[in-house]
């Protein structure tokens, strides 16, 4: 090696000086530039030609008018504001609808409804956080248990088999529930004997097929990020707290969950984005009832043909998952 | 002149505003164990760190073997580096881990040496595996660490100290001029500390290599060093060997930072027969120091202080009381006042139970003139 | 009342434990239940009912043989697949090499704008497919660009960069950059450094990162459908299949598709330990 | 595009060599009129006369392409037709499937006509893409199986001009089908019986905006061309009133939800409904039926064209003399239960395909049947309707 290059310290002194300062720059260059081209080029680009193209208008035929007089806003408008009304309007037509919904034996406060893409829209967001909360009621226990319970020796065991489905294709799970759904089959033969289910009844093409399905694909994001957190906590501390005069209740509850916080958080963020925007699921599992803001935009490019709206309806989307992040970001969570 | 393996002239090195080291001038003898002593947080493992080439002096140069190394990156560099946490590589076996330094400077049996052009620089990089002359000298070094036949074993199969013993075998493998160690047994207990600290002292006069030491154990120091650098604050505060720095210590802060003391500040004056010091109206005859300025201070260590009847006598001689005594065993360690408040440490030696004192007597300290130190700054 | 219920809720928290094996238990059977089911369908010797009819392999000897079943054309499939496999591979060899440069930078350098630029590289694995979809489709069609399998894997890099990217930073925060100093020490220089230390201490999280975005490319079907113009891979082709309903030999692809997957992942997951 | 670029180039080609020998006999003074008007009216004679000039050799005489990328409706083809194709042509056919002609039209709006050769769209769709440009004029020299086609789809209504751009592929009808297993032995006349409560949570309606659209307009005795918005608005009410007591909205899946009792009665397309009809049939007899309501409904012909910037113009061609054949198109009818335009192919189309009814209607029923058209700005109206519809 270069031991013995004394004799030429000086001469590559300049040229070291800069390889020091290679290592520094460069080195941060090198290693950012091709992703950042890429990320630049494929990703940013096309969301802000997508951008642009939701200020556009549509032509009969589908075609995308662009030119400075077709430019505004009216795509956003139209999918908040109900024809001939203001925004004021549309905003009390929006909470009137909502409080509707939410709130049984209450009806009609307002007059307005809100367009069917709001609704559309809040629809989405409330199958998001049905599948959230299922998932998190269903996937927390049981994170809890391999987590905690479970022997040390299992534990891998337990959660590579958790992770498993996720790495099985997407769209074969869902037809495996298809067919667990559909009339006649094991499931609904075996549900038959109840007294309430019909012989020959099906539970596909409904939303609950589709908030099965939800759960189904993304509970393993729950569990996941539960389960690591649980695993890092000090369990003394829930003696010490039981010591100290809690319950096993009241221990769980001011001492162990709390401290699973992060997990639940991360989970809830990880569950709620791709529920909430999901197409294929709503598409393959739901009926007239159950369609979500994803196929809406899918069909803006597809069968509808209204590529302006849909784009509008995809950033009016982002806006919500954004919302979500900044609200979980705000509880103290962080990205990675 | 002199052989100096490591000379350092003015090297200043700032991280943003803080600055860490601080124009230090260092001068290390070939062969000689010289320790960098001081509180953690003092610069003494960045100056190390621009000895070994992972930082760049902000100012000054850094000569290994009288060449200018200073921008010379750490792989071109003729030291090695004994890490804290050894940093093993957790994915190679001993006898890989040990070779490895080998396997870099390019030992592969015909003896090439040096980087030699794109074909050499890519043959290095698919090289694998090991040869004979490699294979010997790595058994040799396992050997030296007194861990023979452990070639195939994982790091992770290996206790604390035999990680620490095959970091220092492979640092030693090239060779290299000076030896870099980075508070290495600070990870060991006590008992093996110990024994570390002589088979390295051993080692060291064995192979007769520069060792440089970073520590923050005086103990440690003292016992090893042939010469120790106290630093504090990025600066080098005193050089000397081990002695020097204890019985001499050049500022207040070696004396502090070193054994125990009792510090006493006042006004400085020459004396016809020395110097003295004055505080609270009480003189302390102390031996002349032509660095002192008007308000100095001077340092008397504990174990110099008499007490009982053969204090009588000495150059400075008191009553004190006694306000705490510690039992240590082989000696006790007494706080007596003066009846000006002024306090000391006193170490005695306990030869039999009978001579032992009692918080609450009063008793005769005294200590000779040459016993203490005058201190500048 | 109040400590009534106290005790209660503490006498159902005592008996928990067997309560979370129940629980747990009820997930696993809900995960594989439908899998289970699909399997054993796919043996069904019946045309079309969901109905258990008896047992056969005669829709597997058909379908490998090249019969069509059921409107499930094997060579049709065969063709996805490798279109599937082609994709996914290119992709992951790209994203792997400039996910892990990406993972680098962001892990040992700072510069202006990196919060931002984090941001943005968490964006592709957040954002909902069928935007990412449809603002490619968008780009390419105004770039001129011809839809293919070459815009679908340029697609697909667009987020494998980002999980490869996350996955490996995860890895470099836990790696102890005193083992890159001890072999420069050695003698070794910034390149032999990577290569002999860095690259196979961070080995796993590579893989771990190639393993994902590999999976991620295979099952997309969201993104691709919409950016590979008149190709199709193997989710594209399932897709149309099962929009025509339940049949054989959707069953048969359906079964192949997931017990071929589930052990090759399995396989991984048994070398490598866990990855996710 | 380039197809015609060509096109033209080897017209002005020829005239030009015509030219100059013309000009060796006759003199320069006639050459250069003639040439002149020539030069004018290149273009539009390359829209005008490629059916029987010469010149349009490179449309369909030419060298057969080695590929052929077709889109196309979901279940077109018997098995096996496609690979018979490549055999006989040594062409590699790859294809795409749709489920709508509005998801066809926009895929080719979006990623460009140059993606696929051959496409399949119903008759109001060929008259919107040819406005649009998007499908280019056939060279029937290349297609002598044109005259196979009975005479009354030789003419077509959608596809007016001198020019043929699209050949009929099959016909069909819409309609109500259902399993008796599931309803019981209902009588169906009209689209009422797709209001009717009864039928509640199991019924389907086509996924195809003009479909569901014709329907409740049908079942308003209104036309399902109008653009009367007051006309389309009840009609829109009317599918909005219907949603509850559907399942699901399904173009492909019919079939299958027939066969397997999951869904009954459905909006169906006649051929969907058959070959549910032949694949439970058991013993003379099978529980599926099809009934064209009275109030009438949807007939429709499907026809091949080729697109304005395809590839592989020849290999389309032989494509679609291909499944003119008499053979082939029976075979093909036999397999899907539509309709065939081929007169020809009659003698070999199975006879109890040829006397049902409900697959060759009798006059009286085809009166009441309308063709889909193309309505314009008006397309906007329904697809309107439709997206709100879909949405609620």
């Amino acid at each position: 090696m270069g031991r013995d290059s004394n004799n030429q310290a000086s001469g590559i002194d300049a040229q070291l000086v800069q390889r020091v300062r290679r290592n520094q720059w460069t080195g941060a260059i090198v290693n950012l530039s091709p992703s950042a081209f890429w990320l630049g080029v494929f990703f940013l680009a096309p969301l802000a030609v997508m951008f642009f193209f939701s200020f556009g208008e549509r032509g009969a035929f589908g075609e995308v008018l662009l030119a400075a007089e077709n430019l505004g806003l009216q795509q956003y408008r139209r999918f908040f504001i109900p024809e001939d009304t203001s925004i004021l309007v549309a905003l009390w037509a929006t909470v009137a609808w909502l409080i509707e919904t939410v709130v049984p034996g209450i009806e009609t406060l307002s007059a307005t409804q809100p367009t069917p893409y709001v609704r559309l829209l809040f629809k989405s967001i409330g199958y998001g956080s049905l599948a959230t909360v299922v998932s998190f009621a269903v996937g927390y226990p049981m994170a809890y248990y391999i987590g905690h319970i479970a022997p040390e020796r299992y534990q891998n065991l337990l959660i590579v088999l958790v992770i498993l489905p996720f790495w099985a294709s997407f769209l074969v799970r869902i037809y495996a529930i298809q067919l667990l759904l559909s009339a006649n089959s094991v499931l609904m033969s075996a549900l038959a004997v109840l007294p309430f289910v019909e012989q020959g009844a099906s539970l596909m093409y409904s939303q609950f097929a589709v908030l099965l399905g939800l759960v189904y694909i993304w509970i393993p994001f729950m569990i996941l990020p539960v389960y690591s957190s649980i695993e890092e906590i000090d369990f003394t501390l829930q003696e010490a707290a039981m010591d100290l005069g809690a319950d096993r209740f009241e221990a769980f509850y001011h001492v162990i969950f709390p401290q699973s916080k992060p997990g639940v958080m991360a989970g809830s963020v990880l569950v709620f984005i791709p529920s909430a925007g999901a197409s294929v699921i709503p598409e393959l599992l739901g009926g007239t009832d159950s369609q979500m803001i994803g196929n809406f935009i899918a069909s803006q490019f597809g069968s509808a043909g209204n590529w302006p709206l849909g784009a509008a309806g995809a950033f009016v989307l982002m806006g919500v998952m954004l919302l979500s992040i900044a609200a979980y970001q705000r509880g103290g969570g962080e990205l990675g | 002149m002199t052989d100096y393996d490591v000379r350092l002239e003015g090297v200043t090195k700032r991280f943003d505003d803080v600055v860490a080291v601080n124009d230090v001038d260092l001068r290390v003898e070939s062969g000689k164990f010289l320790t960098l002593l001081g509180p953690s947080g003092c610069g003494k493992t960045t100056l190390l760190r621009c000895i070994d080439g992972f930082e760049t002096p902000t100012e000054g140069a850094v000569y290994i073997k009288d060449e200018d190394v200073t921008n010379v990156p750490p792989f071109e560099r003729n030291t090695s580096m004994v890490f804290q946490s050894y940093a093993l590589f957790p994915h190679m076996t001993v006898g890989e881990n040990v070779a490895f330094g080998l396997q870099m400077q390019g030992v592969d049996g015909s003896g090439e040496t040096g980087r030699g052009g794109v074909g050499q620089a890519v043959k290095r990089l698919v090289r694998r595996g090991s040869n004979e002359e490699i294979e010997s000298r790595v058994e040799e070094m396992l050997e030296l660490v007194e861990l023979p036949g452990t070639k195939d074993r994982q790091i992770s199969e290996l206790s604390g100290g035999q990680q620490q013993r095959i970091a220092l075998a492979r640092a030693l493998i090239t060779e290299p001029a000076v030896l870099l160690l980075d508070e290495p047994l600070g990870a060991l207990d006590l008992k093996l500390r110990q024994n570390m600290q002589v088979e390295l002292k051993n080692l060291q006069e064995e192979l007769n290599t520069t060792f440089i030491y970073v520590t923050h154990d005086q103990e440690e120091a003292l016992t090893m060093s042939d010469q120790i650098a106290v630093m504090n604050d990025g600066h080098v505060e005193q050089l000397g060997t081990a002695t020097e720095i204890y019985e001499e210590p050049a500022t207040e802060f070696v004396a502090d930072f070193i054994g125990e003391t009792n510090l006493v500040r006042g006004d400085y004056s020459d004396t016809a027969d020395g110097a003295a010091i004055d505080r609270n109206g009480r003189t302390y005859v102390v031996p002349s120091n032509p660095e002192a300025d008007a308000t100095a201070g001077f340092a008397v260590r504990p174990e110099k202080i008499r007490i009982g009847d053969e204090a009588a006598g000495l150059d400075n001689s008191f009553r004190a009381t006694i306000i705490d005594e510690i039992y240590k065993g082989n000696l006790g360690k007494f706080v007596v006042e003066l009846d000006d408040g002024g306090r000391f440490t006193v170490d005695m030696q306990i030869r039999d139970q009978g001579s032992y004192l009692q918080t609450g007597e009063t008793v005769q300290i005294g200590w000779a003139a040459e016993n203490s130190v005058v201190l500048t700054e | 009342m109040m400590g009534a219920f106290r005790r209660a809720r503490a006498a159902l928290f005592e008996r928990g434990a067997g309560l979370l094996v129940a629980q747990t238990a009820f997930v696993y059977l809900f995960l594989y239940l439908p899998i289970a089911v699909l399997i054993t369908l796919s043996f069904n010797d019946s045309r079309y009912a969901v109905v258990w009819q008896g047992f056969t392999t005669k829709w597997y000897t058909a379908l490998l043989q090249g019969e069509t079943v059921a409107r499930v054309d094997p060579t049709a499939a065969w063709n996805a697949l490798l279109n599937s496999v082609e994709i996914a591979v290119a992709m992951v060899v790209i994203s792997t090499v400039f996910g892990t440069m990406l993972a680098f930078a962001l892990d040992r350098y700072d510069f202006p704008g990196k919060r931002l630029f984090t941001g943005v590289v968490f964006m592709p694995i957040i954002i909902p497919s069928i935007v990412m979809g449809i603002s490619l489709l968008l780009f390419f069609n105004i770039a001129g660009i011809q839809l293919g399998t070459g815009t679908a894997i340029i697609g697909h890099v667009a987020f494998g960069i980002s999980f490869v990217a996350v996955v490996v930073a995860a890895r470099l925060q836990t790696f102890d950059q005193t083992m890159e100093e001890a072999a420069m020490d050695l003698g070794a220089n910034e390149l032999e450094t990577l290569r002999f230390v860095t690259l196979p201490m961070i080995k796993p999280g590579i893989f771990a990162g190639a393993l994902l975005a590999f999976a991620m490319s295979f099952d997309d079907y969201v993104v691709t459908f919409f950016i590979i113009g008149q190709e199709n891979t193997l989710p594209i082709f399932f897709f149309g299949m099962v929009r025509q309903g339940i049949s054989p030999g959707v069953n048969v692809v359906a079964a192949l598709i997931i017990v071929v997957t589930m052990a090759l992942v399995a396989v991984a997951q048994w070398f490598q330990g866990p990855t996710w | 595009m380039s197809q015609q670029q060509s096109t033209s180039d080897r017209r002005t080609f020829l005239r030009t060599t015509g030219a100059v020998s013309t000009a060796g006999l006759v003199g320069l003074a006639g050459c250069s009129g003639n040439s002149g008007s020539d030069g004018n009216s290149g273009s539009d004679g390359s829209d005008g006369g490629s059916g029987d000039d010469g010149g349009g050799g490179s449309g369909g005489n030419g060298e057969i392409e080695d590929e052929l990328r077709v889109f196309q409706w979901g279940d077109y083809w018997p098995d096996g037709f496609i690979s018979g194709f490549e055999e006989e042509y040594d062409v590699s056919v790859s294809v795409s499937l749709y489920s709508s002609n509005e998801e066809m039209f926009n895929a080719l709006n979006a990623g460009g006509t140059g993606q696929y050769d051959l496409i399949f769209p119903s008759d109001y769709m060929v008259n919107v893409l040819n406005e649009q440009g998007m499908i280019q004029p056939l060279n029937l020299d290349a297609l002598p199986n044109f005259e196979n086609l009975s005479e009354k789809f030789r003419e077509a209504p959608y596809d007016p001009g001198e020019d043929r751009f699209s050949v009929p592929y099959q016909w069909g009808t819409s309609g109500i089908a259902y399993n008796e297993e599931m309803v019981g032995d209902i009588e169906v006349n009209s689209w009422e019986t797709m209001w009717n409560e009864d039928f509640s949570g199991q019924m389907s309606m086509l996924d195809d905006v003009r479909e569901a659209m014709g329907a409740a307009l049908k079942y308003l005795g209104y036309s399902l061309n109008t653009t009367e918005e007051s006309e389309v608005e009840e009609a829109k009410e009317l599918l909005m009133e219907q949603k509850d007591l559907l399942s699901t909205y399904d173009s492909s899946d019919f079939p299958t939800n027939l066969i397997n009792e999951q869904l009954s009665p459905v909006h169906a397309w006649s051929g969907g409904a058959f070959q549910a009809y032949w694949e439970t049939f058991e013993d003379g007899s099978s529980p599926v039926n099809y009934v064209i309501p009275e109030e009438g409904g949807v007939v429709w012909v499907d026809t091949a064209a080729i697109t304005t910037e395809a590839e592989n113009v020849n290999a389309a061609h032989a494509f679609i003399n291909h499944f003119l054949d008499a053979e082939v198109g029976a075979e093909i009818t036999n397999y899907t239960y539509y309709g065939s335009p081929n007169e020809a192919a009659e003698e070999y189309i199975l006879d109890e395909i040829l006397n049902n009814e409900s697959i060759y209607p009798d006059d009286e029923t085809m009166s009441n049947l309308e063709y889909i058209q193309n309505i314009g700005q008006a397309t906007t109206m329904y697809s309107n309707a439709w997206q709100e519809i879909k949405s609620a």
